[in-house]
């Protein structure tokens, strides 16, 4: 078995298929193979702290600093970013269109005009948005328990697109995600503006010192890939020739501004 | 509808297994409340016979008629036919439950009341001699008690159409002759048709009104038990039923009806008397039943015709009976009961007279090119 | 850990809809498969051999593509979209019967099998008809007739990739056993996710006590 | 190791099924080269007794002993021990392959060479008379085909011990024969001892070296066939092995061997003489087969010393056979040639006489309180 | 499509590495299976029922759980750690057996099941030790067993639990046609989900038209 670096990713990145793209451009510049699992955050962040893989790729920025602080990761390099969007029925029945995302959801829980529905993964995309929940000012446990038209699918973001649009449901989205959807949804974008919904994909090489087994170069050789100005272009690119906007912003190590 | 046909009668019935030809275009009616059995080598196609008059197998070629009217070939009318009929297959196969339950299944299948069936049901099993076996998981049975309740799962039903496969095959001889009264009783009294594959000639003998013999697929001869065993029309049925002495001879005179034939190895001179119009010049077989064979030690004047000096060459001894065979110019075998035996003192070596009647010989055509 | 998982009310939430769906489909898909598969065995005609290689074929759905097609199929744009059913209950239990129904076919098939021709022909003789004789092979083949109820039942409650597509894992309302461990998987908890599958386990013994107890009589 | 013991012995043999005792302490030893056949009614046990011989079944209590060794309850030594003996049982069963695979199953099994097997098997369908069936499928088989299967399947194996439960009840009387012939060879050119279940007892009485008889699981007498069917020890043993005639009686004189019962109904005067020590005051059953009884019109002066007038009550034909009842002051039945019936002119009514030596009457003790 | 489908090299590629797992997996699993569920039908012994019982209620488990288990066993810091073959068809063919095992065993048993008593019988009379007694039965009994074979390998080559978590879908290395299809139906390509599904079940139908001509010899 000839060596691989192993990357476990969360499954919002891998279905844009950016990382079938970066694959074969990283193995032919360093040699070796490069073995990408899509997963969810949880079990992402699982498998590195058991040391089953060399690094991990993700977005849930609070998550990823207790990782590192925890010692299993190395650092955090944010590399890449966009924005998630609340999506909806394009008849918008809940009327949250040009809202920002916390009056939006203000606006749901206290009309409960709207379904919404709701990864309930514990993934990234979720912990964003109890994120605005929290920004908005309602408890999520208040929130999951508010009615009907609160679903909890506990899901992978393109499955959840897919019931929000049965369902003619807003869901909160990666951008991504949606761009790759679009042509099955009837849904359509409702919120897409506000900081509290940039979105920071990030990677995190495994300390060597907790799992000295682990490829710590090869995970080293993956984050300068990434944050090279080569692949940062690329990232940057990567989505405008089919969706004609780009699925990502490159951010080359550096936090975005919000 | 054919008026006052037989119950249940086969017409140019064929059928094959592959290439196989197993049955070979038979004929064959059989009246309501008679006693048929039908008797044969093994492989002769008797429960093929049976299997196609249950219906369970379809003849390659050929007709069924039940009651006079065709049996179709397939369709709902097959099972209501079946349904008068009941087959006790040549291997007793008893369900994987209890006897109860497997005497009664042929009477739930009909949708007969439950507390009639319970009341028959135990009656049948007291008839059989299983009262008692009642919750006995059947596939624990003896063979012989196993037998007797795919018996009880049959006569339960009152069929019209009895059709019997080897019924006695696993008992001995005090349960056996219990089943046959048995049977003939069903018969007697409910007028019950029987059709019997038995190798018990005996059984065959007392219990049919008619006897047909199957030899290789072909019924070669029907008729009751006097002609069967007496006067067989061939010699592979004379063969089959037990005639050890069939004679080659030629006829070289008929007397009003007393037809004398020369026999033995040289024909040089012994001549033995037949009942027959057979006419001189005629090649034949002369065929008499060892059982007919009287043996004396003296030359005993009888209303017997026939009666040769005989030496005996050897004794065997079958149960009541003493088989003995004899040289007289021509070979005999003659059957004595094990008393006369004694009384005779016979031994190989021994001569004494054999004697049989002139209407005891049954005589048989023998082709010229033989 | 385990006696935690089983008081939790969520958790004996999901166990009852788990065993009422898997229930559900696996007695319509033996309503199903018992009769239509004593019949393939006992009729002959053309293709039948033809027919068993396709049901046997079958075993090899994979239950996503069932989950995929029932969905299409129910989705509001599909054909089947006016009954409004996807995401529940009921639509998990056609997904499972679409899926277990090919295996309690084949396996009753089998099963018949195993019956000697002498015990068929025997009650054909004792005037069972057709119905009847499917009965009476049945009880014959109890055994081996249970021990594919059990498989079926066992497919039924295991199978995540249908749970998860038609029934949409919606909490309080869709969640069973599978799609729970799985989210459990996912989030990373994984000593809840094997907890989860031990419980359903012990449900499965249960089941299997009771259903060979049956069998036994 | 227990010198020159049996080659096959049970001891104390107890076998149960649930709360149901079958066999009751049994005792029996088999010698090399023996025949034995056992014989009872259905449900005696007898295939019991085969399958524990067969090491098929562990009995409930007592010991097997096979060539002077213990047989282990459990353990490998119990498949090689089987290894040296063959099982044909009651209900053949034979393999869903062809006949030739069936038939040579058990010599793959000890790992005979392939050519050898292949003209083994060949030379015993032969001997069976199933050559060209060697690609046949044994389930399609006749019920008397299936049975031959088996018998070549066990006879190629040239086991020391032969272990038959009826092997010839599915066969035609022709084959069965055929079949008793090969077995006996068998037993005499390869010294193979068997033991048999039978209820055919002309079987039992021509193979046997030896007969048991197997009443309720306790083998109630063993002897030879004259002992068993002359000499049986029981009235249950006498009915089974068909002496017909068991009469109640007293001895009221015993002349130097010679003694003279007093039979009839109410006792008044009709005396039997029967070769028999048996005192004087003794209560007795007298027992007679019936077809040591003769008849004659006239009364027949013979060293036979009992002689009696009777009339025919009823007259059954059993094959070669005539069955008469009679009265004469007590109930006799007698058996004689359908020859004599026909000369005698027998029919209900008519009267005869019937005559008996007092040597054909076996006198059995009998307990006061019956 | 569909021809599509096929003919693409990946495709060819995915495909060729299921039925190797698959194949592997199911061959593995027989070789315990037969002869160990020749052994718990003949042998007679204390528990065996409640064997029986066990052996059918792991029929129930969920392939993610034993893809959750494997995983356990066999992460870097678990028991099984050392040998270092998580992510690997290895790892796969371990999970796959330990799933199909007791389907096989099961069915195994309840094949066994359907030969007669007597058949046996007469076996062990004629000489037979306990393996070639075995192997007599599993003869008479070749439609069931064919028919729990081709089971057991349709359970292996549709199951995606396993594959997932212990294979880890790894392109070019570990992912199967049903890790494939999962991604295609995640990343919304739900045609090439279903072209892939039926892709799938061409390949079932023609291994069971194989596995029954060997029963039918
Ligand atoms: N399915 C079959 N395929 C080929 N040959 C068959 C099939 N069934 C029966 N036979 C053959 O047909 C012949 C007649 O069989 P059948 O069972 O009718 O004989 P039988 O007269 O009842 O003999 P037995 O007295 O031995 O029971 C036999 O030679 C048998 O081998
Ligand atoms: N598993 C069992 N459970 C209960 N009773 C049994 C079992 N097996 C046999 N028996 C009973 O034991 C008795 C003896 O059976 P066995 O088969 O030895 O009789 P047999 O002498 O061979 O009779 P047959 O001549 O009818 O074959 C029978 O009454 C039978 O019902
Ligand atoms: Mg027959
Ligand atoms: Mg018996």
């Amino acid at each position: 078995r000839p060596p691989a670096l192993k990357v476990a990713t969360t499954s919002s990145l891998y279905d844009t298929g950016l990382w079938e793209y970066l694959e074969p451009k990283f193995e032919d510049k360093y040699g070796t193979k490069l073995h990408i699992f899509y997963a969810g955050t949880g079990i992402a962040l699982e498998y590195g702290k058991r040391g089953d893989v060399d690094a991990v790729v993700i977005h849930d920025k609070p998550r990823e600093e207790q990782f590192v602080a925890e010692g299993y990761g190395v650092e955090r390099v944010p590399f890449a970013y966009n924005y998630f969007l609340i999506v909806g029925p394009s008849g918008d029945r809940a009327g949250i269109k040009g809202l920002c995302a916390e009056d939006a959801f203000s606006k749901l829980m206290e009309t409960g005009s709207g379904d919404f529905v709701c990864r309930g993964d514990d993934s990234g995309t979720h912990a964003k948005e109890k994120a605005i929940w929290q920004a908005a000012g309602f408890g999520y446990e208040a929130v999951q328990q508010a009615g009907a038209w609160y679903i909890e699918t506990g899901r992978t973001m393109g499955p959840t697109l897919l019931m929000a649009n049965e369902k003619n449901a807003y869901t909160l989205t990666d951008n991504g995600t949606f761009l790759a959807y679009r042509s099955d949804l009837d849904l359509v974008p409702i919120v897409e503006t506000g900081a509290v919904l940039l979105n920071v994909y990030s990677v995190i090489a495994i300390n060597p010192e907790r799992h000295p087994e682990t490829n710590v170069e090869m995970a080293n050789d993956l984050v300068y890939f990434l944050i090279s100005p080569e692949i940062q272009g690329l990232i940057g690119n990567y989505g405008v020739a089919e969706y004609g906007v780009p699925l990502f912003m490159p951010c080359a190590g550096q936090e975005p501004e919000e | 509808m054919r008026p006052s046909s037989p119950l249940i009668e086969v017409a140019r019935l064929s059928h094959s297994y592959g290439d196989k030809e197993i049955l070979k275009g038979l004929d064959l009616g059989i009246a309501r409340g008679e006693v048929f059995a039908l008797i044969g080598p093994t492989g002769a196609g008797k429960t093929t016979l049976l299997r196609i008059m249950d219906l369970l197998e379809i003849p390659s070629s050929g007709e069924i008629y039940f009651d006079g009217q065709r049996v179709p070939r397939s369709g709902k009318q097959r099972l209501a036919i079946r349904r008068r009929m009941s087959f006790i297959h040549q291997k007793p196969q008893v369900f994987n439950a209890s006897v109860y339950d497997n005497v009664a299944c042929g009477l739930n299948w009909r949708g007969e009341a439950r507390n009639k069936i319970v009341a028959k049901v135990d009656c049948i099993l007291e008839t059989v001699g299983l009262e008692g076996y009642k919750n006995r998981n059947a596939r624990t049975l003896s063979g012989g008690e196993a037998q007797r309740v795919a018996l009880a799962r049959s006569l339960v039903l009152q069929p019209e159409v009895l059709l019997l496969d080897e019924p006695t095959a696993n008992l001995d001889p005090v349960s056996a002759t219990k089943i046959e009264e048995l049977l003939s009783t069903a018969a007697r009294q409910r007028n019950t048709t029987m059709i019997m594959a038995t190798h018990d000639m005996s059984q065959g003998q007392q219990l049919a009104d008619r006897i047909g013999v199957l030899l290789d697929g072909r019924l070669v001869q029907t008729g009751n038990a006097g002609d069967i065993f007496r006067s067989p029309q061939s010699t592979e049925v004379a063969h089959f039923v037990g005639v050890e002495n069939i004679i080659g001879g030629i006829v070289i005179a008929n007397d009003e009806g007393v037809a004398t034939i020369s026999v033995g190895d040289d024909h040089h001179g012994i001549g033995i008397q037949a009942v027959s119009g057979c006419p001189a010049g005629q090649q034949v077989y002369a065929c008499i039943r060892p059982e007919d064979v009287t043996l004396t030690p003296m030359l005993y004047q009888s209303s017997a015709r026939n009666s040769f000096q005989a030496r005996v060459t050897r004794v065997t001894y079958l149960g009541p009976l003493s088989r003995v065979e004899m040289d007289c110019g021509f070979r005999l075998i003659g059957l004595v009961t094990r008393i006369s035996a004694e009384e005779l003192n016979l031994q190989a070596g021994h001569e004494l007279y054999a004697t049989f009647k002139a209407t005891a010989v049954h005589l048989m055509e023998r082709k010229s090119r033989q | 850990m385990e006696l935690i998982v089983s008081f939790d009310p969520e958790v004996m939430e999901i166990t009852a809809r788990t065993l009422r769906i898997a229930g559900t489909s696996c007695l319509l898909a033996s309503l199903i498969s018992l009769p239509l598969g004593s019949l393939v065995h006992f009729r002959r005609f053309r293709g039948k051999r033809v027919l068993v290689n396709i049901i046997q074929t079958l075993f090899s759905v994979p239950t996503v593509v069932i989950g995929l097609l029932v969905f299409v199929l129910l989705s509001r744009t599909g054909p089947l979209g006016d009954l409004d059913i996807l995401f529940t209950p009921a639509a998990m239990v056609i997904g499972q019967m679409i899926l277990i129904t090919p295996i309690l076919l084949g396996l009753t098939i089998s099963a018949l099998s195993g019956v000697g021709k002498e015990v068929v022909e025997t009650a054909t003789s004792l005037g069972a008809s057709g119905f009847q004789l499917a009965l009476l092979s049945l009880k014959e083949a109890r055994y081996a007739v249970v021990a594919a109820l059990i498989l079926g039942f066992g497919r039924a409650i295991s199978e995540l990739g249908i749970a998860m597509m038609v029934g949409g894992n919606i909490r309080g309302f869709t969640r069973v056993m599978t799609t729970a461990i799985s989210l459990a998987t996912t989030k990373g908890e994984l000593e809840l996710a094997l907890a989860l599958g031990m419980l359903l386990l012990l449900l499965a013994l249960v089941i299997n006590i009771a259903l060979n107890r049956l069998q036994q009589r």
